[in-house]
């Protein structure tokens, strides 16, 4: 048993962190809000080059593709990450160019009260998953609403207004496995954004003074602090748990410790966006501020794959 | 062993005298409204300012202007209880908000009341109730937020002027405001409570630059204001320099339970949409109310709801019997900022992907769900942190000793 | 509108309050445990002396009752006193001596997933509640088996093998205003409880030094104590307003303002009980301590007249 | 552009060497835990310490005791995840826990093979481990709790010997123990953490007075402990005079995960048992667990504890890597005690009325979860409070400034 980064796997994270700073410092995130939160096709092909979309071809686990994905999450990087990478990792053939960034894959998920579609004006193949099988769509020929203003400006939305069309390129197992990955993905994603959250609130306590010292020398605030970091571990041990499963080195239930994973850092995700805007008191409320960019991300990625109040019914169901 | 004296009792009823105030009241309002303009779109601040004037202005002709300021001062004297039918009726008839002349007729204006001399009374109190004069708020500042005594906006005496230099944040509506209340440092050497004065600044002065600061949502009645010598007559001084600090804090102690009625009366008609939602949404091909566990999170965020305008009426009661109203306004405050984000957290969980976007989708009324648990994250941290709410529940109420 | 103690209520609560720490201090507990419970009928008399069954036909309203059970509750005061008070207002001529304190009355309601009595030794009669009736039978003559360690050891109960037979007195309106009446003032009590939680918390946080100065002056503290005066404030409100609603002086829903008493008395009874045991520490797990009686209070008084749960259920019954 | 370089991965199953160490420990367990006698009754001390040392015996002698002590003491030398693998096989087979030993084994042990002098050394470890002694701990006091350093009780250099006089409090077993490990003040005029001193105390010593502290489910393992000039000989220092602080501490850094290994596996056998009886229990005619909120919440705590279940299983595995655990073991702690709470929160709601016994009622297993509420209510205050937890967490993981 052998539950911790792996050197190859710390300089793994450590380069796309790295990456994602020099590339898409979290400076860039308002001009691209500013463009409706339109995607830079030069960044995307950038993050293709250094593999994010084709980290299984390349040999790269889920347990690695996890700890990518978590860096991915905590740069806020926009655009349908996931979708990207599962395209390129299942359907490789039939949607060419997932991995070197030149295809934009997005995937709607038919679901109740109302389908929305992502990123759609930037997407060159759109996903539609309903039950067990995925169907592939024009992302111009789908009837669809635009949303006039998205809750999170970096996450454009259109409400699709039929989800049924298109030719089935996977179903069953494939499904199966595709909504494990894309769920701990999505999850890794949760707690990269926690810790960012975390991360900025601290800092903010450090430096900002109230009553004559930082904000982050009363209780108040130090404890509010240590349960974000509390919830960001536990998911964390949640979401390597399921990956390091899914990669057939655990002995545990896959779909539980997917819903585990997924639950918690969903939970965890939107907690620390919570607690990380009241930390910065006013200032969390404001556009300029990230604090919130974590918020609205939470809320995003929690409705991906299932949220985690569905995660919890899936974990009763097999209880 | 114990004996009745007298059969005045508890009563949550309206006396007849309230529940005539109420029917004049309301068909006043059945006979004004429909003459009221649609509400101007939420950045169209030239037109909002017409509008939120206007409806005041209406107020004013028909004797419900400063409901609660002294009839002295042109105010109708109401007390607290007609106060909370008057928030009651206008919400239920969706009669316009107080708007952008909350800042005149709720802070600035009753403190001019307690403070201000003559002259500044006579100038002033009128316009405000009128709906003339939009006053907006020069408090806080970027290093004075919870700690606003430490604020360092500076001014310094210059013949028959106060020079300001510094700036101020959270102001809202400054761009479109007339008048300004300010509190300002006239005092380095002395204690920081010690060296604030409280000034009428005409927002037409020079060297003002007024920012915009745009909120999460992207809304902009937030500024920030910056100072660069502004020159303010000495005579627009309220209350004595150095003496603002207090000055500034009469204001709290008018807080007659009233503050949150028209928030709680929202919030109850919120949950209930919430409620008509959960059973016209589908989840699993059954209504998403057929959930005991979202049903029971709702009803007890109902009941809570009940239970904190019942709260509100005790605060509204002490007030009445009393002048003021003891904890139950912070205690009020806490609870109700830690259920609205339970309220907020449990609406985005029914909508699910519909919480996307801020408007309504696909004919589902979500939008008004998601502005909801937006607002619900900024209850805890406007006017007083929930964590300086609790050190003055716990250190005034219950005793505890100071942090230091 | 006037909803705030009238002078009379207030002398009427602070008498009750003074008579109560007089004839039943909190020392008084420890020795009360130690019989295993056993009410003491010189001083239950004492109760009926100063009128708390009579209330009602002394011409007290069920606020002015509220307030005296607010009392009780705080006071920790062991035995059946709703079922005690209900029978002296609601079966007055069925069952003669309970307002004079001659006849001890208890209830057992019928309840999944077991019907229990409390102060089964005690009772010169037990009335069972099931559904919308009310039985009265000889509490020697049912089938019991005794809890050998109880939860609170003031509260010593039976488990009913059988919960059949008796004279009916009592059906329909009778019932369900009893059931209002019975939840309500239970409600008063555990406010009263919530409060003297509050009280002997704080008491100890003022004293309790670490770390070089009260334990109160601490922000964790502070918070915690805030949160508890929260709490019971705001079911304070509720409960009172159930109160005055029963007397006819409001124009609430009866059934929907009592389920709101009663769900918020019980959420504060029980999260004041456990954080006045946290915060005092390992004291507060201590038999000598009287933080935990609160608790273990707490816990009685929620499944009396239906828990907490089962009144949010209620209410959403009615939405 | 990266490269794979090892095929190592993170893997959560166990090495063959570890499935070994398993299988034939599991052997070992079922042939000897038939001739195990019946636990005693709680409050059967004397009995309780026949047992508790009985059993430790038996582990010696198969080579199990101190697991994970190093070789060279007679310990095993296990790594954390054997430890983990031997905490879990004796929990699922229902092996008698460490019991009175725990401090012998877990603390006062480890202290002593890590500062012990030789001859110290080889007069307690071998006791320890065959289960000849059974040791206490005398640390707390009335006035000195989370804020341990502040203890007060004295004792005075008199020739060979130290004098005690003092109070200590939460001494577990002082009633039975053989020795206790001890934190006295001998130096009143320094800072307090440096007038330390860590004394080896012979509980049949004179002075002392042994009073048991009821807990409020009526147990009485605990003790309060009074010395009245009690002589201890210098020879029983471990470490130099004034430096016990630094020599308690020691023992922190053995942390490897283990800590609540136990705990976690039993949390998890209450919560699938909690299900069951949700479905077992019927509420308005039908299965309480038909309640989806319910399920949610059960289910909620399950999916926690699985996390918890990795988390542990992170803190090992780093502990294996680096020697020690990180911010892991607070995490580990803060989170376990807030889920315990709702956990037993949820199984009172459960139990409705059946909650009012702390024995099983009307043949449904309801016992165990009572216990386990009140239990939960202990958990984030035993071993440092949740409060000091988070001072913790907040101050030396993320690095926020301390109070003062």
């Amino acid at each position: 048993m052998d539950f911790w980064r792996t050197q190859d796997q710390e300089a793994l994270q450590d380069g796309i962190r790295s990456f994602c700073q020099g590339r898409f410092p979290i400076e860039s995130l308002q001009p691209i809000e500013a463009t409706g939160g339109r995607l830079d096709r030069a960044a995307w092909r950038d993050l293709a080059g250094v593999g994010v979309f084709s980290l299984r071809h390349d040999g790269f686990s889920i347990t690695d593709s996890a700890l990518v994905f978590e860096e991915l999450g905590r740069a806020l990087i926009p655009g349908p990450l996931t979708a990207t990478y599962l395209a390129a990792t299942h359907l490789r053939t039939v949607l060419e160019g997932a991995d070197s960034g030149e295809r934009i894959v997005g995937l709607a998920q038919v679901a109740e009260p109302v389908t929305m579609a992502e990123h759609l004006l930037d997407l060159d193949s759109l996903l539609i998953l309903q039950g067990d099988s995925i169907a592939v769509v024009d992302p111009n020929s789908v009837p669809t609403q635009v949303v006039e203003r998205p809750l999170d400006p970096l996450t454009p939305v259109h409400v699709m207004l039929s989800a049924t069309g298109g030719e089935i390129v996977a179903t069953g197992d494939v499904v199966r496995q595709w909504c494990r990955e894309g769920a701990v993905l999505t999850a890794a994603m949760q707690v990269g954004a926690s810790f960012a959250a975390i991360d900025l609130a601290v800092e903010y306590a450090k430096g900002r003074e109230q009553f004559g010292r930082p904000i982050g020398a009363f209780q108040a605030v130090k404890h509010m602090a240590a349960d974000m970091l509390v919830k960001a571990e536990v998911a964390r041990a949640a979401t390597y748990a399921a990956a390091v499963n899914l990669d057939g080195n655990g002995d545990d239930d896959l779909d539980r410790a997917v819903s585990v994973a997924k639950m918690l850092a969903g939970d965890a995700a939107l907690f620390c966006g919570k607690i990380g805007i009241q930390i910065h008191g006013g200032m969390g409320f404001t556009w300029e501020v990230n604090a919130q960019r974590y918020w609205k991300r939470a809320v995003v990625l929690d409705t991906h794959y299932g949220n985690s109040e569905m995660h919890a019914d899936a974990l009763a169901g097999s209880m | 062993m114990y004996q009745i004296l007298s059969r005045v009792a508890m009563d949550l009823r309206y006396t007849e005298q309230e529940q005539t105030f109420r029917a004049e009241l309301r068909a006043w309002l059945a006979d004004v409204l429909p003459s009221v303009a649609p509400e101007p779109h939420r950045d169209d601040w030239k037109n909002r300012r017409v509008w939120d004037t206007g409806w005041q202005r209406m107020l004013f002709d028909a004797g419900y202007a400063g409901i609660n300021w002294p009839k002295e001062y042109g105010g109708r004297g109401a007390t607290p209880t007609e106060h909370l039918i008057f928030l009651e009726e206008t919400e239920r008839m969706r009669a316009p908000y107080v708007g952008m002349n909350f800042v005149g007729l709720l802070h600035a204006g009753p403190t001019l009341v307690a403070e201000a001399s003559t002259e500044q009374k006579a100038h002033h109190l009128p316009s405000i109730l009128k709906g003339d004069h939009v006053w907006c708020q020069g408090f806080s500042e970027p290093n004075a937020g919870s700690d606003l005594a430490s604020l360092q906006c500076r001014a310094i005496r210059d013949g028959d002027d106060y020079v300001i230099t510094g700036q101020k944040i959270w102001t809202s509506f400054a761009h479109i405001a007339d008048y300004c209340e300010m509190l300002v440092r006239t005092d380095t050497e002395v204690p920081k409570h010690r060296g604030i004065t409280w000034l009428i600044l005409p927002m037409d002065a020079k060297g003002m630059d007024i920012r915009p600061l745009r909120t999460m949502e992207g809304s902009t009645e937030f500024c920030e204001v910056f100072f660069d010598e502004v020159r303010v007559p000495v005579a627009n001084r309220v209350g004595d320099e150095n003496d603002g600090w207090r000055v500034a804090m009469v204001t709290l102690s008018f807080e007659r339970g009233t503050a949150f009625v028209s928030e709680m009366l929202q919030s109850m008609e919120l949950v209930r949409d919430l409620a008509d939602l959960a059973k016209k949404v589908t989840r699993n091909g059954s209504a998403a109310w057929d959930d005991t566990g979202l049903r029971r999170d709702i009803a007890h965020l109902s009941g809570e709801l009940d239970a904190l305008w019942s709260l509100t009426k005790r605060n509204i009661s002490e007030a009445q019997r009393t002048g003021f109203v003891g904890v139950g306004g912070n205690v009020f405050k806490l609870a109700y900022s830690e259920l609205r984000q339970r309220l907020g957290e449990l609406s985005l969980r029914l909508l699910d992907r519909a919480s996307l976007s801020l408007d309504d989708v696909h004919e589902l009324p979500t939008g008004k769900h998601v502005h909801g648990r937006i607002h619900a994250l900024s209850i805890g941290i406007a006017a007083g942190t929930s964590q300086v709410q609790r050190n003055i529940v716990a250190e005034r109420t219950l005793g505890l000793p100071k942090d230091r």
